[in-house]
C-alpha cells in the first residue's frame, strides 16, 4: 500500500485512508534545491565577472593611454610604431594586419571546412567518417607555437617556389596556417550542423530527381546554414584572437601593404610582444597595450553581437 | 518507350558529371587536410624521433640536448591539465545548466549569452594579462599552478559552456517531463536526467576544450610559469612548467639540437592529446551507445 | 468531412429514394390492376419487384460498404441503420405490392363483389399517401410529416377492421364468394401492412433526427 | 461556455461529489495574453476514463497539462478558477506542485523512456520519493499491471531504449503506475504508434480503470470512441459538449459536436 | 614557508640547503641562468631553482613586485623601473655575468659586402633612413632591394643596437621585418639574398653555415665578432654586457646568496657553453666584491 | 484486437440469443395456447412479447454503439449488420407470436373446428424447428443447417396452401365458421410468415459467413 | 507468396496490362543477408489509389522504396525480380535512377518542404531537371492542384516553415506534382497530421487520381478503407492479399487479412 512506500511521519497514524489523508500542501522549503540553484547561477555569473574584470583592466589603463595620445590619432592614424623613437600611435597598420590574416585564414578555411564537412556528412561511410573526423580534431590541439614554425619552415619555403618574391614573413603563410587550425572547427562543427539537416529533406530532394551534387548544395548546406555560419563566426574569432602562429609567421611590422607577401603584423601579435618583452611598464608604450587590447575586445564583441544577430535570423527562418 | 528523349539524357549526362566531380572536389578538399597533418607530423617526428627515449621522458632540462628532458613540463601539464579539468567542467557545466534549465528567458541570461560568446573570442594573451593581476597578483596565488590553471579555466571556460549548453538543447524535452511528472524536483530532474542525457556533447565539447588549453603558451607565461623547473610540482601551489613552453623555449634557442628536442617535446604533447581525447572519445562513445 | 463520405451517402440517398419511388409506384399499379382489374398492371407490379430486389440487395451492400470504408458515427451512422432498415422495409413493401398484385390477378378472374367503399377509395389513398409522405419526411427529415404518417395508421387499422368485418359477412351470405372475400380481406391487409411499414420508416426517420426510438412507445 | 445538456445529467443520476476525483470549476487558462481554455467546468470521475477530444489547437493539452500543474514549466501560462482535488485547489498557495505530480501521473505523446535500464526506469520516481520497501517487488509489480512483465522479466537491466516503441510507451505507464498516482493522465499517448501497439495500450487501460482514474487526449475520435466512458469535446478552447461516450458517438447534444464527429468541421 | 635549515655557506653547507630561488627576465640570459640552475642543482639539490622567461621588461616587472629574487636582464635598468624600485622600497644588485655580440649578418650568396662602418649602419637604420637599395649605401653595390632584419622593438637587442648605432634607445627606421624570435630572423635572412640584419652572436655561431657576418668598422678596422674580439673589447661598440639583478633583501636567504656566488663563479665558463662570451674575470671579482660586502 | 470491441460482441451475441430464445417460447406458447386452448399461455406470450420489444430496442442500440464506438469491419461488421437484421426479423417473429395468442384467443371461444392434421401438428413442428435451426445456425455459424432451413420453407409454404384450400372448404360448407376458418388461415399465415423470417435468419448466417447474399437467390 | 483470389479478377475483368502503370513480378528485396519483401507480385493501375497496409515491419515502405528506387541510398539494400515501368524494368542497368525518380514522385511521412519559399519548394525540382517554361504557371498550377493555392498566393515568397502541417504537406504534395509525376508514392502521408488536416489530403488524393497513379502506404486501416480502390495486404515480407479495397474491408478473401483488418492479429 502506498503508505508503506513512502514512509511519512503524518502517515503513520492514519492507515486507514492513506491517500485521501495524505495532503497535497507544501511542506516546508527546499532548501537543498534552493542552495544548488545559487550555486549554478553564481558559476554562470562568472562569465560577467570575467568580462568586468577584463574590461576595468584593460580601459583604466587605456584611458591613461588616451590622455598622452589623442584618439585621432590612435584610430586613424596610419604609422604604428609606439615603440621607435619618435614614436606614433595609428593603430590602423595593425587593425589592417589582424584584417588580412583573419580574411585570408577565413577564405581558406571556410571554403575547405566546408567541403570536408559535406564530405563526411554526405559522402564518406560511418567508418570513414569515425576516423576523419578525431584526424581533424587533432589539428585543433596542435600547439599555436608549432604552427607558427610550420609556417615558416614549410609553407613559406613552398610558397616561395611559386612566389619567388614573397619575403620569409609574410601574412600569406600566417594566414594559411591560421586557416589550417581552425578548419577543424569548420569542419567538424559544420559536419554536426550538416548532419542535423534531416534526412527527410535530403530525401526530398532525391524524390524529384535531383543529383547528389543538386541535393547537397542547393538543400542540405543551406538548410544547415545557421549551424554552418555558427562555425563560420566562432573559426573567425579564433582567428582573430589567434597569437603566436600568426607572430611567428607574419612578422611583426605594422605595415598597410596591400599584397600579403609582405611581413605585417596583428593586434594579438603586438599584444604578445609588449607583453612578453622588455618594455618596461607605467610609460605610455606600456599603455598602448591596453589600447589595443580594448579595440580588439571592442572590435570581438561587435562582431558577435552582429553574429548573434546574424544568427536570430537565420534561425527563425529554418527551424 | 524508353525512360528518357534524347534531349534530356544529354542535359541529365550534365548533371551526373557535375555531381561526380563536386563529390571528387569535396574528397580531395579532406583528404588534403588529413595529408596536411600527416605532413605536419612528419616533419615534426624527423626532426624529434632521434630524442625520443625514456632518458627524454625522465629528464629535467638542461644546457645539454642529450641530457634535457620533459619530465617537469610533462607532469606540470599532467597537472595543469587535472586542475583545468577540475575547476572548468564542474564550473562550466553548471553555467549550462543554470542556463539551460533553471534562467527564465530574460534580459539577465541574455547578456550572459552574448557574454560567453564574446569572451571566446578574446585572445588567450588577455587572460594571461587578467590572470597575473587578480589571481597572481590579487588574491596572492603567486605564480603556481592554481594560478595557472584559473587562469586557464577562465580561457576555456567559454568553449565548455557553448558546447554543454548545445548538447543539453539536444536532451529532449520529453525526458525532463517525464521525471517532472513523476513528481521530481528540477534538480533532481537535471541531475538524474538532464545531465547524463547531454554528455556524450559535453564531453565533445570537454575535448576541444582541455585540447586548446594543453597547447596554450602565451597565457602561462604571462602569468608566470616558469620554464626551467628542476623538480615536481607536489601541490596547487608549487611553481611549475608546461609543455608548450619547454617547446617554446627549445626552439627559441640558437642550437639546432634545441630544436630537434621541441620536435621530440611537440611528439610527447601530441601523444598526451591524443591518450586524453582517446579516453574522452572512449567514455563519450561508451556513454552514447548507452544511451542508444 | 471526407467528400468520398458525402459523394456515398449522397449516392445511397438517392438510391433509397429511387427505391422508395419504385415501391410507390409498384404499390399504385396494384392498387390501380385490383381496382380496375387491369393485367398489364400485374404484369408491371411483377418486372418492378425484381427491380425491386435487385436494389435492395445493391442499397444494403452499399451500407455495408460505407460502414466498412467510411466507419461514420452519430448522424452518419443513423443515416445508414435507418437506410439499412428503410431499404427493408420498402423491399417488404414491394413484396406486399406483388402479393396485392397476384390477388388482383386472382380477382380479375371472379366476378367482382360490391365492397365496402373505404376500402376502395380511401384505403388505397391512404396508404399511398402514407407511403409517400414517409418517404417525404425521410428525404426532408421532416418529423411533423413523420408523426402524421404515424397518426395515419389508426384510420388504416379501423378500415382493415372494418373490411374484415364486410369481407366474413360477404362469405357467409354468399359462401361461394369465400375465395373472393378471403382474397380481399388479404389485400386489405396488404395495405395495412404497407401502412405498418410507412410507420416503420417514419419512426425511423423520428429515430434518425431526434436519436430517440419510439417505435413501441405507444 | 460549458454545456451540459439535460439527457447528460439525467443519466448520470449520481452524486457527483463522491464520484468524482477532480472538478475542474470555470477554469480558463492563458498563454501571456492569450486565452487558451475558456470557462472550462466538469468532473472527472473515480476510475472511469474521460477522453478529450477537439480539434487541434483547441487547448486539449492545455487543459490536462493544468491538471497536475505541469503548466508551471510552460513560460508565460497562468491557470484561474479552481481545480478541486481532495478538497485542495491543485493551484493554491499552500499547495506543493511536486506533490501535485507524484500524486497526478502522466504519459506523454511519445513515448520518453529514461535512457537507463527498464528497473531504473520504474524505480528512480519512487526511489526519489523517499520508497524504501522492495524495489524489486514494485518494479515487477508495476510491469505486470501495464501488461509487459512477460515481455521484460529477463531484461529487466537492459536499456530501456531498446524496447519497441509499444513496449516504451508500456513501459511510460508502468513508470507513472508504480507512483501509485490517483489519476492518470495521457495526452495522445498512441499517436506514435503502429496499431498492433496501440490496441495493447488500449486494452490495458481498459484494464487500468478499475483500480486508476485516467484522462486521456486523444486526436482520433475512434480511440476515444473505443475506450472512453466519459468525453469532454473542445472547440477553441471552449468545452463544447461533455457527456457519456456513447451519447457522443451516437446522438451527440450538440450541432457542433456532431459535425465534428461526424467530420464534418472547419 | 621555506626555513632555513642551515646557516652555514660554501660548498659542504649547499648540499643541505632548501628553499626556493626564484629568477625571471630575458630570454638572452635564460641559457646561462638554466645553466647555473642545472649545476647548482647538484650541489644543492634540495633547492628549487626557477628560471622563467618574461623579457627583461616583463622580468622587472616582477622582480619589482618582490615576485622574484634575480631578474635576468639584457640591458640596465631604466629610469621608469629605478623609479619604481625606490617607489617599492627595493634595494636590487646589478651583476654583469657575460657579453652577448650583435651581429650584423648577410645572405651567404651575398659577394659585394666587404664590411660596414657605423656610420653606413647609422645611414642604414637611422628614423627616416631612405635607404632601400644597396647602391644608396655604396654606389659600387648592385642596384638591388635592401631588406632589413631586425629584433623586435620590444627585446634588449633592439635597445641597445639602436642607442650604440642611432645614439637613441629606440630610435629607428621602423619598416623592416621584425621579430622578437632570433631564429625567425635567421630563416629569414638565410632565405633572402638582399636580406641584411642584426641578432645575438650566439645565434651566428649556430648557423655560420647559413650565413655570413659583416665585420664592423668602429673606427679601428673592420673587425669580425669572435670570442676573442668580444671579450677583449676590440669588437666594441656592439658588443654588449648583459646582467642578472639581485634583490639584496633576498641575499639574506641562504639559499640565495649561496646561489648568487654559485652563479657568478660558474658564469664565465657556462656562459661560453650556451654561446656567450665570458667577461674578463676581473669583472667577476668585483660581482663577487659587491656580494660580500652587502 | 481490443478486448472492448471482443466483449461488446459477445455481449450481442448473447442478447441475441436470448432475445432469440425468447421468441422461441413466445412461438411455442402461442401454438401451445392455439392446439390446447389454454388461455394463460396467452398472457404469457403477450408478456415475452413486452419484454421482446424491450429486447429488440436494447439490441439495436448497442448494435448502434459498437458501431459507432468500435467501427468494426469485415466479420465483424456483418456480424452487426446481420445482428440488426435478425433483431428484427425475431422481433416480428414475436409479433406473429401475438397474433396467433391473439386468434388463439379468439378461437378458444368458438367451437373447434376439425382441419388438417399437417396443420395441427406438422407446420407447428415444422416452425419450430425453423426457429430453433436457424437461431443454432447463427450460434454456430454452421452454413449447413441454415440451408436445410431454408429447404424446410418450402414444406411449410406448401402446408399453408394446403391450409386454405381447407379453409375455403370449410368456410363454404359451413358460413356459420367462416371467422373461424379465417383465423384459422390466419394462425396458419402467421406460421408460415415465422417461417419466412427463420429463413431469412438462415440467409443472414450464409451471408455473414460467406459473404454472399442469397435472398433473393430462387 | 501473392495471392490473386478468384473473385478479385473477376471483379476486374479488364486487360491488366493496359490499365497497369507499374508491374511488380516475383519482388525481393534484401537487406544484406534479411529478406524483407519476399516474392511479391501485383500490378499497379494506372489513375487508382493503391494501398498497401500491414503490420508494423511488414516490409511496406521497403516495397514503397524499391518503386522509385529510393532503396539505393539505404546501405545493403539489394531488389530482385521485376518491377516493370514502361516496358523497363526500373532496375535494369541501363536505367538511370535519377530519372526514375523524376517520374514516379514521393511524399513523406512528416512533411519535409525546404526550408525556402513556397514558390522556390515547388519551382526548384523542374528547374534543376532543365525545365524553361514559365515557372510562375507552373507554381500556380502545381499549388492549385494541391488545392493549397488559395490559402498561399498571398504568401508565395514567404518561408515554406510558416505553414501549418497540415498546408506543408500539401506543398509537398504540390512539390511532387510540379514534377508531372506519372505515379505518386506515399508513405503514411498523414500519420503526422492533425484529423483536419488528414482529411484535407485524403480529398485531395481523390481529386488527384484522375490524373495520377497514388500507391499510398498506411498504417491507418480507416484510411486505406477511405480512400484507396485497390489495397495490398503484407505481413512479414509476404503479400497476402491483394484485392479491391471493398473487399478486403467487407469480405476479404484471407483469414489473415480478416484477422488484421478486424483487428484479431499478433
Ligand atoms: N507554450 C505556449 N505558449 C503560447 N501559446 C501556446 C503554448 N502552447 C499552446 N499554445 C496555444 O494555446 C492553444 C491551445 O494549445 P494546445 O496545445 O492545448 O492545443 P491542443 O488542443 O492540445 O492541440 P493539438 O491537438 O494540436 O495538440 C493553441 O492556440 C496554441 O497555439
Ligand atoms: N535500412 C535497413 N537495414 C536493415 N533492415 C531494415 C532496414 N530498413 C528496414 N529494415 C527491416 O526490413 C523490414 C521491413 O521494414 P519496413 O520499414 O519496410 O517495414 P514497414 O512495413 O514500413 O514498417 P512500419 O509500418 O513500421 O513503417 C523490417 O524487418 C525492418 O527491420
Ligand atoms: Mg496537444
Ligand atoms: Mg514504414
Ligand atoms: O628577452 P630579452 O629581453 O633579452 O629580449
Amino acid at each position: 500500500m502506498a503508505q508503506e512506500q513512502y514512509p511519512d511521519a503524518a502517515l503513520a497514524s492514519q492507515p486507514a485512508e492513506p491517500r485521501a489523508a495524505r495532503s497535497i500542501k507544501k511542506s516546508g522549503v527546499l532548501w537543498g534545491e534552493f542552495a544548488i540553484k545559487s550555486w549554478l547561477a553564481s558559476c554562470s555569473f562568472i562569465s560577467i565577472v570575467t568580462t568586468a574584470a577584463i574590461v576595468i583592466l584593460l580601459l583604466s589603463e587605456t584611458l591613461n593611454f588616451f590622455e598622452s595620445v589623442s584618439p585621432r590619432e590612435f584610430f586613424f592614424g596610419t604609422t604604428w610604431t609606439p615603440l621607435f623613437e619618435p614614436s606614433s600611435f595609428g593603430v590602423l597598420p595593425l587593425v589592417w594586419g589582424t584584417l588580412i590574416v583573419t580574411i585570408g585564414a577565413a577564405l581558406i578555411a571556410i571554403p575547405t571546412g566546408l567541403a570536408s564537412a559535406i564530405y563526411l556528412s554526405e559522402y564518406a561511410s560511418d567508418r570513414m567518417r569515425s576516423i576523419i573526423k578525431p584526424v581533424l580534431e587533432l589539428l585543433a590541439g596542435i600547439p599555436t607555437v608549432v604552427y607558427g614554425y610550420f609556417a615558416l619552415t614549410f609553407v613559406t619555403p613552398v610558397l616561395r617556389n611559386v612566389f619567388p618574391d614573397i619575403q620569409v614573413f609574410n601574412a600569406l603563410s600566417a594566414a594559411i596556417v591560421v586557416g589550417i587550425m581552425v578548419l577543424p572547427m569548420v569542419a567538424t562543427m559544420s559536419d554536426n550542423a550538416l548532419r542535423a539537416v534531416p534526412v527527410s529533406l535530403r530525401q526530398g530532394a532525391y524524390a524529384l530527381g535531383a543529383t547528389s551534387y543538386e541535393v547537397t548544395t542547393r538543400v542540405v548546406v543551406p538548410a544547415g546554414l545557421s549551424g554552418v555560419m555558427a562555425s563560420f563566426l566562432l573559426a573567425i574569432s579564433r582567428a582573430i584572437g589567434e597569437t603566436m602562429a600568426v607572430t611567428l609567421a607574419a612578422g611583426q611590422t605594422p605595415n598597410m601593404s596591400l599584397t600579403m607577401f609582405e611581413s605585417i603584423q596583428t593586434m594579438t601579435s603586438y599584444i604578445v610582444q609588449v607583453s612578453l618583452g622588455d618594455t618596461p611598464s607605467g610609460g605610455v608604450a606600456y599603455q598602448t597595450l591596453f589600447a589595443v587590447a580594448t579595440l580588439l575586445f571592442a572590435i570581438t564583441l561587435v562582431i558577435n553581437i552582429i553574429s548573434q544577430m546574424i544568427l536570430n535570423r537565420f534561425r527563425e527562418v529554418y527551424e | 518507350m524508353p525512360l528518357t528523349t534524347e534531349q534530356e539524357s544529354r542535359h541529365l549526362e550534365k548533371r551526373h558529371r557535375k555531381a561526380r566531380i563536386f563529390a571528387i572536389f569535396c574528397a580531395a578538399i579532406t583528404w588534403s587536410s588529413v595529408l596536411l597533418l600527416a605532413v605536419l607530423l612528419y616533419q615534426v617526428s624527423i626532426e624529434g624521433f632521434r630524442w625520443l627515449d625514456w632518458q627524454f621522458i625522465s629528464s629535467f632540462p638542461s644546457r645539454f640536448p642529450e641530457r634535457a628532458g620533459i619530465k617537469s613540463a610533462l607532469v606540470g601539464t599532467i597537472w595543469l591539465i587535472s586542475l583545468v579539468a577540475l575547476i572548468s567542467i564542474p564550473v562550466g557545466v553548471s553555467t549550462a545548466l543554470y542556463l539551460e534549465e533553471f534562467a527564465g528567458k530574460g534580459k539577465i541570461s541574455k547578456i550572459i549569452e552574448v557574454n560567453i560568446a564574446n569572451l571566446a573570442g578574446v585572445p588567450s594573451i588577455v587572460y594571461g594579462i587578467l590572470g597575473l593581476a587578480i589571481f597572481v597578483r590579487f588574491f596572492a596565488l603567486e605564480r603556481s599552478l592554481i594560478s595557472g590553471a584559473l587562469t586557464m579555466s577562465l580561457l576555456i571556460l567559454p568553449v565548455i559552456i557553448i558546447a554543454s549548453r548545445e548538447a543539453i538543447k539536444t536532451v529532449p524535452q520529453g525526458i525532463r517531463n517525464a521525471a517532472y511528472s513523476l513528481g521530481a524536483t528540477k534538480w533532481q530532474t537535471t541531475w538524474a536526467h538532464v545531465l547524463p542525457a547531454s554528455f556524450p556533447g559535453i564531453m565533445t565539447g570537454v575535448i576541444l576544450a582541455l585540447s586548446r588549453s594543453i597547447g596554450e603558451t602565451a597565457p602561462l607565461i604571462m602569468i608566470g610559469a616558469m620554464t626551467f623547473v628542476a623538480f615536481l610540482p607536489e601541490g596547487p601551489m608549487d611553481s611549475f612548467t608546461a609543455m608548450p613552453i619547454q617547446i617554446y623555449n627549445w626552439v627559441s634557442r640558437p642550437q639546432e639540437e634545441f630544436h630537434e628536442l621541441a620536435a621530440a617535446g611537440i611528439i610527447v604533447l601530441l601523444a598526451v592529446l591524443l591518450v586524453m581525447n582517446a579516453t574522452a572519445i572512449f567514455i563519450r562513445n561508451r556513454t552514447e551507445r548507452r544511451m542508444k | 468531412m471526407s467528400l468520398h463520405l458525402q459523394r456515398d451517402l449522397e449516392k445511397l440517398k438517392k438510391e433509397i429514394l429511387k427505391l422508395g419511388t419504385m415501391v410507390e409506384s409498384a404499390i399504385n399499379n396494384a392498387i390501380f390492376a385490383l381496382n380496375n382489374r387491369e393485367m398489364s398492371y400485374v404484369d408491371e407490379v411483377l418486372r418492378l419487384e425484381d427491380h425491386i430486389n435487385e436494389m435492395e440487395v445493391k442499397i444494403e451492400e452499399d451500407c455495408l460498404k460505407i460502414l466498412a470504408l467510411h466507419q461514420p458515427v452519430a448522424g452518419d451512422l443513423r443515416f445508414i441503420v435507418v437506410s439499412l432498415k428503410v431499404n427493408n422495409d420498402l423491399e417488404r413493401m414491394g413484396d406486399f405490392a406483388k402479393n396485392i398484385a397476384k390477388r388482383a390477378r386472382e380477382l380479375m378472374q371472379e366476378e367482382p363483389i360490391s365492397t365496402l367503399p373505404e376500402f376502395v377509395n380511401e384505403l388505397p389513398n391512404l396508404v399511398r399517401t402514407m407511403v409517400r409522405n414517409s418517404l417525404d419526411a425521410l428525404v426532408k427529415l421532416d418529423v411533423g410529416l413523420a408523426r402524421e404518417v404515424i397518426a395515419m395508421d389508426d384510420k388504416v387499422d379501423e378500415i382493415n377492421r372494418a373490411m374484415y368485418q364486410e369481407v366474413t359477412r360477404v362469405a357467409k351470405e354468399n359462401p361461394s364468394k369465400t375465395e373472393i372475400a378471403i382474397s380481399l380481406l388479404s389485400t386489405s391487409r396488404y395495405m395495412e401492412r404497407i401502412g405498418d411499414l410507412s410507420t416503420n420508416i417514419a419512426e425511423d426517420v423520428i429515430f434518425m433526427v431526434e436519436g430517440r426510438v419510439i417505435r413501441h412507445d405507444d | 461556455m460549458s454545456q451540459f445538456p439535460d439527457s447528460t445529467l439525467a443519466e448520470q443520476n449520481l452524486q457527483m461529489s463522491k464520484k468524482s476525483v477532480l472538478e475542474l470549476r470555470n477554469v480558463n487558462i492563458f498563454y501571456s495574453d492569450n486565452q487558451a481554455v475558456n470557462d472550462v467546468s466538469f468532473n472527472i470521475r473515480r476510475n472511469k476514463i474521460t477522453a478529450i477530444i477537439g480539434p487541434s489547437g483547441c487547448g486539449k493539452s492545455t487543459l490536462l497539462r493544468s491538471l497536475n500543474r505541469m503548466n508551471d514549466f510552460v513560460d508565460g501560462a497562468r491557470v484561474e478558477g479552481e481545480l478541486i482535488f481532495g478538497n485542495e485547489n491543485l493551484y493554491g498557495k499552500e499547495v506543493d506542485a511536486v506533490e501535485v505530480r507524484r500524486r497526478i501521473g502522466m504519459v506523454f505523446q511519445k513515448p520518453n523512456p529514461f535512457p537507463k535500464s527498464i528497473y531504473n526506469n520504474i524505480s528512480w520516481g519512487p526511489l526519489i520519493n523517499g520508497f524504501n520497501g522492495s524495489t524489486d517487488e514494485l518494479v515487477e509489480r508495476s510491469l505486470k499491471q501495464a501488461a509487459l512483465w512477460e515481455e521484460v522479466k529477463d531484461r529487466l537491466h537492459e536499456s530501456a531504449l531498446n524496447l519497441s516503441g509499444g513496449q516504451q510507451q508500456r513501459l511510460c505507464i508502468a513508470r507513472a503506475l508504480a507512483m501509485e498516482p490517483e489519476v492518470l493522465l495521457m495526452d495522445e499517448p498512441c499517436s506514435a504508434l503502429d496499431p498492433i501497439s496501440t490496441a495493447r495500450i488500449e486494452d490495458l487501460l481498459f484494464e487500468l480503470k478499475s483500480s486508476y482514474t485516467i484522462v486521456i487526449v486523444t486526436h482520433n475520435m475512434q480511440q476515444a470512441a473505443r475506450i472512453s466512458d466519459y468525453t469532454a469535446f473542445m472547440e477553441m478552447g471552449d468545452l463544447i459538449e461533455f457527456n457519456v461516450t456513447k451519447k457522443i458517438f451516437t446522438r451527440p447534444a450538440m450541432k457542433r459536436t456532431e459535425e465534428y464527429v461526424t467530420g464534418r468541421f472547419g | 614557508s621555506q626555513q632555513d635549515e642551515s646557516q652555514e655557506s660554501g660548498a659542504t653547507g649547499a648540499a643541505a640547503l632548501s628553499g626556493v630561488v626564484s629568477l625571471d627576465g630575458s630570454s638572452t640570459v635564460y641559457p646561462i641562468s638554466e645553466a647555473v640552475a642545472e649545476e647548482f642543482l647538484a650541489v644543492a639539490p634540495r633547492v628549487r631553482v626557477t628560471v622563467g622567461v618574461s623579457g627583461t621588461g616583463g622580468g622587472f616587472k616582477k622582480f619589482l613586485a618582490q615576485e622574484t629574487d634575480i631578474n635576468d636582464a639584457s640591458r640596465s635598468i631604466k629610469d621608469s623601473e629605478i623609479e619604481q624600485a625606490t617607489a617599492n622600497g627595493i634595494d636590487y644588485l646589478e651583476i654583469p655575468v657575460a657579453y652577448d655580440g650583435l651581429s650584423v649578418v648577410i645572405n651567404s650568396n651575398n659577394d659585394w659586402v666587404d664590411y660596414l662602418t657605423m656610420e653606413e649602419l647609422q645611414l642604414i637604420w637611422q628614423p627616416g633612413s631612405t635607404v632601400d637599395s644597396w647602391d644608396d649605401i655604396r654606389p659600387e653595390w648592385p642596384s638591388e632591394p635592401l631588406r632589413l632584419y631586425g629584433p623586435g622593438t620590444d627585446s634588449g637587442t633592439f635597445d641597445y643596437f639602436t642607442e650604440t648605432i642611432n645614439g637613441e634607445s629606440g630610435a629607428s627606421r621602423p619598416d623592416y621585418t621584425a621579430s622578437e624570435d632570433d631564429n625567425v630572423l635567421v630563416q629569414g635572412i638565410s632565405g633572402d639574398e638582399f636580406a641584411l640584419g642584426f641578432f645575438g652572436f650566439a645565434y651566428y655561431v649556430e648557423n655560420m653555415d647559413k650565413l655570413q657576418v659583416v665585420p664592423i668598422d668602429g673606427g679601428n678596422g673592420p673587425i669580425i665578432p669572435t670570442e676573442t674580439t668580444i671579450n677583449d673589447g676590440t669588437y666594441s661598440p656592439l658588443s654588449r654586457p648583459i646582467f642578472i639583478y639581485l634583490n639584496t633583501a633576498s641575499m639574506a636567504r641562504p639559499e640565495v646568496n649561496e646561489f648568487v656566488n654559485f652563479y657568478i663563479d660558474n658564469a664565465g665558463v657556462l656562459a661560453s657553453e650556451v654561446g656567450y662570451i665570458a667577461l674578463p674575470d676581473d669583472l667577476y671579482q668585483e660581482a663577487k666584491d659587491k656580494i660580500s660586502a652587502l
